[in-house]
């Protein structure tokens, strides 16, 4: 075991763990434009109070909406080899690297907790779209990875909440194995009968959504989110037609099969909790 | 729900009686309401005897009606009422959602449980919605689907059974019919949980089999369960649409009938007048019944379930 | 076991063993009209040498064509209650057994025959079109169910030839009851990692698609074969348009994925050997 | 297949002594032949230095142009050279057939195995049919269909790579591209057989690991395996469709860069200029390497063939 527990107890206010986004600003809402006071915003939850858009929402804020009493812990970020290919584009990864860290105080797109829910002991890991637009190289596979295995470990059940752009090119193809590393992290849950929820949130593209985001036991998506394999550009250029209305967003998604149920952010930890109650609450096997 | 009672053609003498019950209670001053008491009574009284007449002799095709009536209490009525915290899942992660099938997870008495049930819709637009209760492939898929969650997590299963058939369309040929409800009966005997599957209403042939290779198939009263519907079986072996009422007697698909087959292990009973007269009190005896079995079930291990399944319809036509 | 083998070795002449329909008539292809002499049908398994349109072929002619040297000993046929409905229509259901049965010399619409092929034992079943239109009731049911559990017992794979117009309705709910009893059967199969192969011919429907013949490890459909869950006529008048070209053909069903391969009759035996030989020759599992 | 020799761009040197060979041995009759044999032997010695010269130093870019080229073998040609009694196999058992995915089975060397390989096509008919080797979710779900029957008879398994990427439409999100790959990448981890992938041309991302996550990964020597394509990372990273070149240096995506990274277990050789221009001997090879690994693996037990391969995707990323 590599754990190493980081109790935070973020018993602290919003404004003071999110120095970077200093809520006394107005943001404006991408869907209706509307002009909103960042201290309401962040009361209810990034959802625009006027017409209902979810916007994202940094880890730190996902972790204290879902955990009981605000209260968890860290799982040690996994170590990773850093920019396997040196790669250079305009700019060097590593340079990229740099400016995601101190932008968002995180080492990279995954970070994952350990605490409660609804007295349910749970692993949570969130994906940061912030970094790197939440693209998946070595230390989110290893991250997601390594958090499949305490869940194991503590005999717990899994959520992930996805915000990805999909692969990490820069690492590539190591990038492209976290899609069957995470499929494994995937597979040690089901091969213990722990549930593994996945909460699909704006945007969850390309590699992430063809691994582990469709993977869930129970797959549940925020509203309007969009969740895709291939991009709506690339797809406009093959077939040179317009595209459906809604096409890949989560409504579109749950008619078309994949997505289980739509929930909005405010209920999201209700009914998680209740999921939890009625996967844990099996009756005893036979003799 | 529907808040009008719909009566059925042989109700036609009740359908006179409430109608003149209803009559004398609104028609009138609350002073003059006192004199009618008696004779409200009296037909009240009436009505009751005439229920009983009826629905203690029910003929098959009777059957078949009541079965059928739009007031009948759906699978969404079972589920809003016997299960708490009901959490409805979708789509077969492969092609749709078929709201044809209701499906998800609850707590039935406590015990979590994945209820899975065919839903008609009681109106128009919830008819449309729910594909009039006729399944889609992806919607047995669907079923699949759920069925192997429940499975995996060791949560019973409650199946509610009540369809017309299987969608008879082109897109169901197309992305085979055949083979989602073959897969689903398979996949049903797979099971290591408890599996209740009750027969709420009509049970039309190979779509209603799909959900009910049960270790308990239980059957409301007045529900049928047909290899074919009355009508088909009329219009293929008396090449006259007509004659429903002689296919509906000959096909033996009342639940008393299926109950002599050895095909239903029990048969709920109905209020006297059916279950769409007494919707409350009939879901509320339903839940107790598929309750005492689910209790039963739960004793044996989850070897013992799959093979208690098997053995049942291994033994099940070999009755002479 | 309450197997009976009645060996046969039918080294007899077609003509000789099929009395019923004498092959010195002449035989018109429901297809191009030709007219057919009935020797020269025999002879080509009844296939239009015009146009390749595969008739139907009764249980014997099936057997001889695909076991080796042709021999192969009948499976007894079920004992079964008979007319468990007591059911009448315009004539009774007892009269139509009976005649059924004077006409095919079978006991009912299903026979099942242990034998080799490419020197592999296995256990052969075929629906028998003539008898009642192959319709699914008790006998048809229990015979497949006895024939996977010969099989099982032998250890040998089962093959099973389906044409059927679905369930014999003069039998009730019982014949229902069947789509989950042959369900059963394959289940036996696979619960002992045997083969099971469904060959689909001309027709092959209704409650009888939907249950083993949808379920083979492989499964072969004879050209051009009806094969289908709901009648067109049905389909036709639900949704009031006229259906697409080749609908529920053999063709069809491959194109939409529920077919592996078509096979003409003519190559059917060598096909199925093959596929038993690569069944057949695993590699031995590790120590 | 193609009758005539296709020339990449780079190759123009290479193709002007062909040229000029196929003149010398064509445009004169046979007694001036004598003449001309020596310089044909010449030029021809000039060819083979050149060739050597040209493809023991492809750069990246290179790789990816001979990995595409139109003459390399496709699926069905390593399938038709060393597979017997080859027994195609059809659809998804849900949705449809994708003919992307060319699967089925057959004797190799004696031994039963499942092939299943992404499939290109040869001209535009084929490439037509084939969907330009671009699968849809319909042809992933036949594939995990494949490998569920090859495990449960205990047939190894030998997926053949070679694809852009799965197919980039509408269709494929409305049915489930992500999860019909996924599904197939997690399927691969459950085989309890030998499973063998081998990226014999383009290894196309996601579209591409859905068919290899096997117990042994190996790389034709000129084949490519890449998270994105080169247009695709030039077009987002360099916002400039012209930069294939940097991006193709810059993905590390040829079979050397992968096998340092641990990605690829073994690098199957070509001959000098390429599996386009020797098919059957690269074929062939192909088949020896692939045999031999095989071989190796059929000495582990079904839940060693699993643990082996989750361990190798474990242990994937973590080399320091
Ligand atoms: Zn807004
Ligand atoms: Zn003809």
């Amino acid at each position: 075991m590599n754990w190493l527990l980081d109790y935070v107890r973020p018993k602290l206010s919003v404004a003071k763990t999110e120095k970077d986004v200093p809520d006394n600003l107005w943001d404006k809402c991408p869907q209706c434009d509307a002009m909103i006071y960042g201290q309401e915003l962040a009361k209810n939850l990034y959802v625009c109070p006027h017409c209902g858009y979810h916007m994202y929402l940094r880890p730190r804020k996902r972790f204290r909406m879902l955990f009981d009493d605000e209260e968890y812990s860290y799982l040690e970020a996994p170590k990773v080899k850093e920019d396997p290919l040196n790669f250079k584009d305009t700019k060097d990864y590593r340079s990229k690297l740099k400016s995601a860290r101190e932008k968002t105080k995180f080492d990279d797109a995954f970070v994952a907790a350990f605490g409660k829910m609804g007295g349910h002991g749970v692993v949570i890991g969130v994906m940061n779209f912030n970094f790197i637009g939440g693209s998946m190289g070595l230390a989110v596979g290893e991250g997601i990875v390594q958090a499949a295995q305490f869940a194991v470990e503590r005999k717990v059940p899994l959520i992930l909440v996805t915000a990805s752009g999909g692969a990490r090119m820069q690492e590539g193809i190591l990038s492209l194995m976290q899609m069957a590393r995470t499929t494994l992290a995937v597979k040690q849950l089901k091969d213990n009968h722990l549930p593994y929820i996945a909460v699909l949130t704006n945007p969850t593209t390309g590699g992430v959504s063809a691994s582990f985001a469709m993977l869930g036991d129970i797959t549940i998506a925020e509203p309007d989110a969009l969740i895709a394999f291939a991009g709506a550009r690339v797809i406009k250029e093959t077939i040179k037609a317009d595209l459906p209305a809604g096409f890949q967003k989560a409504e579109y998604l749950k008619k078309h099969g994949m997505v289980d149920m739509i929930v909005n952010r405010h209920d999201l930890r209700e009914k998680l909790i209740t999921l939890l109650n009625l996967l844990g609450n099996t009756y005893t096997k036979g003799e | 729900m529907a808040d009008k009672t719909i009566y059925l053609d042989f109700e036609e003498p009740i359908y006179k009686l409430d109608t003149k019950i209803q009559e004398l209670k609104s028609c009138c001053d609350d002073k003059l309401a006192k004199d009618f008491n008696k004779e409200i009574a009296n037909l009240e009284k009436k009505t009751q005897k005439l229920l009983e007449e009826t629905y203690t002799k029910l003929t098959p095709w009777q059957k078949v009606c009541v079965a059928r009536h739009a007031n009948r209490p759906h699978s969404i009525d079972y589920i809003n009422a016997l299960i708490e915290n009901f959490m409805p899942l979708a789509g077969d992660k492969l092609f749709g959602e078929d709201e044809a099938i209701v499906g998800g997870l609850g707590f039935f008495n406590g015990q979590a449980v994945m209820v899975i049930g065919q839903e008609k819709g009681h109106d128009l637009e919830s008819r449309i919605r729910h594909g009039f209760g006729m399944p889609k492939p992806e919607g047995y898929r669907k079923a699949k689907r759920l069925m192997e969650l429940a499975n995996h997590f060791n949560i019973p299963i409650i199946s509610l059974v009540d369809t017309a058939g299987a969608f008879p369309g082109i897109e169901g040929e197309e992305r085979g019919q055949a083979e989602a409800i073959a897969s689903c009966i398979m996949e049903g005997f797979k099971m290591e949980v408890p599996y209740i599957a009750v027969v709420i209403g009509e049970g039309g042939s190979g779509g209603a089999i799909a959900l009910a290779t049960a270790n308990r198939i239980l059957m409301l009263e007045h529900s049928i369960y047909s290899v074919i519907s009355p009508e088909g079986c009329a219009s293929i072996l008396w090449r006259d649409g007509s004659a429903v009422k002689k296919a509906a007697t000959a096909l033996h698909l009342t639940a008393q009938d299926l109950h002599k087959f050895g095909v239903v292990d029990e048969i709920i009973r109905e209020p006297l007048g059916g279950a769409h007269r007494f919707r409350d009190e009939t879901v509320k005896h339903a839940g107790d019944v598929i309750w005492k079995h689910l209790t039963e079930l739960k004793k044996l291990s989850p070897a013992d379930l799959a093979k208690d399944r098997e053995e049942k319809f291994l033994a099940m036509s070999r009755i002479a």
